[in-house]
């Protein structure tokens, strides 16, 4: 995981990156439930509510199927993907 | 103000077009080079009810859209005149329908003139009851002289001229009709 | 956009129509409404006239839809107006509001019935208050008061150039006989007169890409702060005070030696007129006074009209409202005024004569 | 991470208004979903530039900076009006009136049953989160049956004050032919938006009135957990409101 200067939250994972922006999470968790793989846990990092963000919990378990991105009201996660060769 | 503004009033039942003739008068007054004023009683009374018209006519603008006595007072129902007595005044020359049963009961005795004038019998036996109204204009040209007959005639023909196409034999009883009404009063608007 | 009147034109028609007429004048593009006596026939006319010229109506579910059909139709940029009266202007009073707060061009004509409720369908001067201070503002309106069919015509010519010049709502103030009865008066082409027409120009829906030749518009109409309101409604006070020499109008006459001046507005002012001329015909000094803008009120020329006069005789087809306004601006000067009130009443010279003399013993 | 690699942005629609994110709807709250959807939708459409979003009072006010778009805040009920009002005037832009569901079904539901009837060639958006956010709780027309809220405190009674209104089937009764009337849920993001846009490709064709309703959810109002959230929305509101179109026009082929 790495931390940018601009609060992005960056895990790579298998399939691509899970990226969190730390000033527009709400810390709502509705991504949190939503995740078929149930690995996004709340994070050490604050949101903009001074709540914790979430991050998936073990990179290996995120299969970066965008779900957390889709459900997200405030546009805070953005999920990268790798082509698949 | 400046010269004699001439004040018409004009009660009927609904229908009976007391509206029509205002409407006609009035224009025909403007054609004239006249100041007018027509006011509609547009109350609730507008569908089944007394239906009034205030006419003013006169050469220069003219106040208030109301008065509270006419010079003239033109009454087609006894509910009109009940009504509508608070109109008539010592100047007012009070004219209804000979026809009105109970009529002279109602007249109130303060008029300057009481004339009942067999307008709704002499248009069905001689013209047709459908002219009524505008042998009722007539008489009220005939009684206050605002516009000339010509006048009246050219706001007839600009007010049914479509009817008239339709059946020429209409402008002619409408015409009879006016001249009757001016006859019935008794004085000449020409 | 073609001149809807050639030349000049004397006609004989009611005051609902005239109304009509002059929004075609003045270049209106489309009329909201809803029927309510006695403004229906601004709508008939309208129906009528306005395909002709290209321009557009609709009929909407109420008032209140009316008031803010319109408000979205200047904003887009069209001379957008409505009619109503009674108990439509309290409807309207919302989207009055809006148009307040928002500065939108927001034209009106009010034919005044009789209240409270739905009262009369007649006649009245009791939306005086309701359209010069109604709504939850300061009454940031400008308000003509006709007295007749030409002024009906020059008013609502007027009142869409004075909306569109200083975007404060505009009413053009009738009643139920100035709507309903005949008398001449001219029509005009404006150009003609060398009046130009206010352009209109949208303030929402503007041209060019949003990011490329321009920013987006996001138009404000509610505050978190109450400072933030206050600025708005400081500048917005300051605007209108600017403009209230330009703006407002009145009628004043034989004041300068008169004992008592007669006060009245719209149609009464008529009989108020030809109450004074009677007055002075019989030796009686007095004078005539009529503000033509209700808001903004002609103050400065009121108090300068009574300057040498001992009482002023309010007259209205109201119990207290122009008196109200009549007070109000001449709170600190030392004079007796007594009224002739007869709220949804007509009012002829007559009277006026009868309760001056009456006010003089 | 090099410093030659560009600064990641978080993917948020063109149409959206950047520099006031985040933006001012509270944690987890269903407007960010479905204005994402709207966003998406205008983007895909590329109708930013003539497009005319005005958003009523209520939460939904929140709104009036949310897009880079033309926008106007309105009064609580009026958006529809307001809306038809710039349609009527200048037909070349695309309307968008977005409310919640006391603005359309309760204070301006006039406006809503005689845009539709005329077939206004407008977008409503209507935000469905079963009560009246903005105002703390109380019941809006669309609270369940048995739900609690500030002044249902011992849940809404039907017998007392009506069962919830359902919006679309009632649009679809009585618009006519060219209404696009749907009902979209953020439980289901694709399909919301799907909805929205051919809303607003209806409008843009000139076919007729165009009428989303979108199931949403209400966190704070709610007093509800993530867990919770989903689950009333799911399982309670889309028993009571059946997600799909309603209406949708006849399109004839060329």
């Amino acid at each position: 995981m790495s931390t940018s200067a601009e609060g992005v939250l960056s895990v790579e994972v298998p399939r691509g990156a899970f990226h969190l922006f730390t000033n527009l999470c709400k810390g709502c968790g509705l991504c949190k439930e939503k995740c078929p793989k149930d690995c996004l846990i709340w994070s050490e990092c604050l949101g903009s509510f001074g709540t914790p963000a979430v991050i998936p919990d073990d990179p290996q378990n995120c299969i970066a199927c965008g779900i957390c991105q889709q459900v997200c009201p405030d546009c805070a996660i953005l999920i990268e993907r790798k082509r698949v060769k | 103000m400046g010269g004699k503004v001439v004040r018409i009033a004009l009660a009927g039942e609904g229908g009976q077009g007391v509206q029509s003739i205002a409407e006609i008068i009035t224009e025909a007054a403007f054609n004239e080079g006249k100041e007018a004023l027509y006011c509609p009683n547009f109350g609730l009374e507008q569908r089944g009810g007394v239906s009034i018209a205030f006419v003013q006519i006169g050469d220069s603008r003219i106040g208030a859209p109301k008065f509270k006595t006419g010079d003239i007072f033109i009454a087609l129902s006894l509910r009109a005149i009940k009504r509508c007595r608070q109109y008539i005044g010592p100047e007012t020359t009070l004219v209804y329908d000979s026809s009105i049963v109970g009529a002279e009961a109602e007249v109130p005795p303060n008029a300057a003139r009481v004339m009942a004038i067999p307008a709704i019998q002499r248009s069905k036996e001689e013209l047709h009851p459908r002219v009524f109204n505008i042998v009722i204009m007539g008489a009220v040209i005939g009684a206050t002289g605002v516009v000339t007959m010509e006048q009246a005639r050219e706001a007839l023909e600009a007010k049914l001229g479509g009817k008239f196409k339709q059946n020429p034999d209409l402008r002619e009883l409408n015409y009879r009709a006016l001249e009757m009404g001016r006859d019935l009063i008794g004085k000449s608007g020409e | 956009m073609a001149s809807v009147i050639e030349g000049e034109k004397k006609v004989f028609m009611t005051g609902n129509e005239v109304a009509a007429w002059a929004a075609l004048a003045a270049g209106a593009d489309i009329m909201f409404g809803y029927p309510i006596t006695p403004q229906n026939e601004v709508m008939h006319y309208w129906t009528r006239l306005a395909p002709r010229y290209g321009r557009k109506f609709l009929q909407t579910e109420d008032e209140i839809s009316a008031g803010f059909t319109t408000c979205g139709g200047l904003q887009a940029g069209c001379k957008a107006f409505t009619a109503t009266a009674g108990p439509g202007n309290v409807l309207m009073q919302e989207p009055y509001g809006m148009a307040e707060a928002m500065r939108l061009p927001l034209l009106a004509i009010i034919q005044q019935r009789g209240g409270p409720s739905s009262g009369t369908v007649v006649y009245s001067q009791q939306e005086v208050t309701l359209t010069t201070y109604g709504g939850n503002g300061e009454g940031h309106r400008i308000v003509y008061s006709t007295a007749s069919h030409q002024e009906i015509y020059d008013y609502v010519i007027k009142g869409f150039n004075v909306a569109w010049k200083y975007r404060f709502p505009t009413f053009v103030m009738g009643d139920g006989y100035q709507a309903k009865m005949r008398e001449s008066m001219v029509m005009y082409d404006p150009a003609a007169r060398g009046i130009e027409l206010v352009p209109a120009n949208p303030i929402i829906g503007l041209s060019g890409e949003i990011g490329v030749d321009r920013e987006c518009v996001h138009l404000c109409n509610i505050y978190s702060l109450e400072e933030e309101l206050y600025e708005v409604l400081q500048k917005m006070e300051a605007d209108y005070q600017k403009m209230t020499p330009e703006v407002v109008e009145y009628d004043a006459r034989f004041c300068e030696d008169a004992e008592i001046i007669v006060v009245s507005h719209g149609v009464v002012s008529r009989a108020g007129q030809d109450a004074v001329k009677i007055l002075r015909a019989q030796g009686f000094p007095a004078g005539y006074f009529r503000p033509i803008t209700l808001r903004p009120f002609p103050q400065e020329a009121l108090r300068k009209a009574v300057e040498n006069c001992k009482k002023v005789l309010v007259v209205e087809s109201a119990l207290n409202q122009l008196q109200r306004l009549v007070k109000e601006n001449l709170y600190d000067v030392a004079l007796e005024v007594d009224a002739l009130a007869k709220p949804a009443v007509g009012i002829i010279a007559d009277e006026i004569v009868a309760r001056y003399k009456e006010f003089r013993k | 991470m090099s410093a030659a690699q560009p600064v990641i942005q978080p993917k948020m629609p063109k149409s959206w208004y950047k520099s006031n994110k985040p933006h001012l709807f509270c944690p987890g709250c269903g407007h960010g979903m479905v204005l994402k959807a709207l966003g998406e939708a205008i983007d895909e459409l590329g109708i930013q530039s003539k497009a005319v979003f005005g958003c009523d009072i209520g939460c939904s006010l929140l709104a009036w900076n949310f897009l880079d778009v033309d926008s106007t805040q309105t009064h609580h009920g009026r958006t529809t009006p307001v809306m038809v009002g710039i349609k009527r005037s200048r037909p070349e832009l695309i309307t968008i009136a977005y409310m919640g569901d006391g603005g359309g079904y309760a204070i301006g539901s006039q406006h809503t049953v005689n845009a539709a009837i005329r077939n206004e060639k407008i977008t409503v958006i209507l935000v469905n989160n079963t009560n009246y956010g903005m105002t703390g709780g109380q019941m809006a027309p669309t609270t369940l049956p048995g739900q609690i809220t500030e002044t249902t405190p011992f849940g809404r009674d039907p017998e007392e004050t009506g069962y919830p209104t359902r919006g679309p089937e009632m649009v679809a009764a009585i618009a006519s032919e060219g209404a696009y009337v749907a009902r979209g849920t953020v439980a289901n993001f694709r399909q919301l938006k799907g909805f929205i846009k051919k809303a607003l490709e209806n409008q843009i064709a000139g076919r007729g009135f165009s009428f989303v309703e979108a199931l949403s959810v209400c966190p704070t109002n709610w007093r509800t957990n993530a867990r919770d959230t989903w689950a009333f929305l799911e399982d309670k509101m889309t028993q009571y409101f059946p997600v799909g179109e309603f209406k949708v026009p006849q399109v004839k082929e060329e």
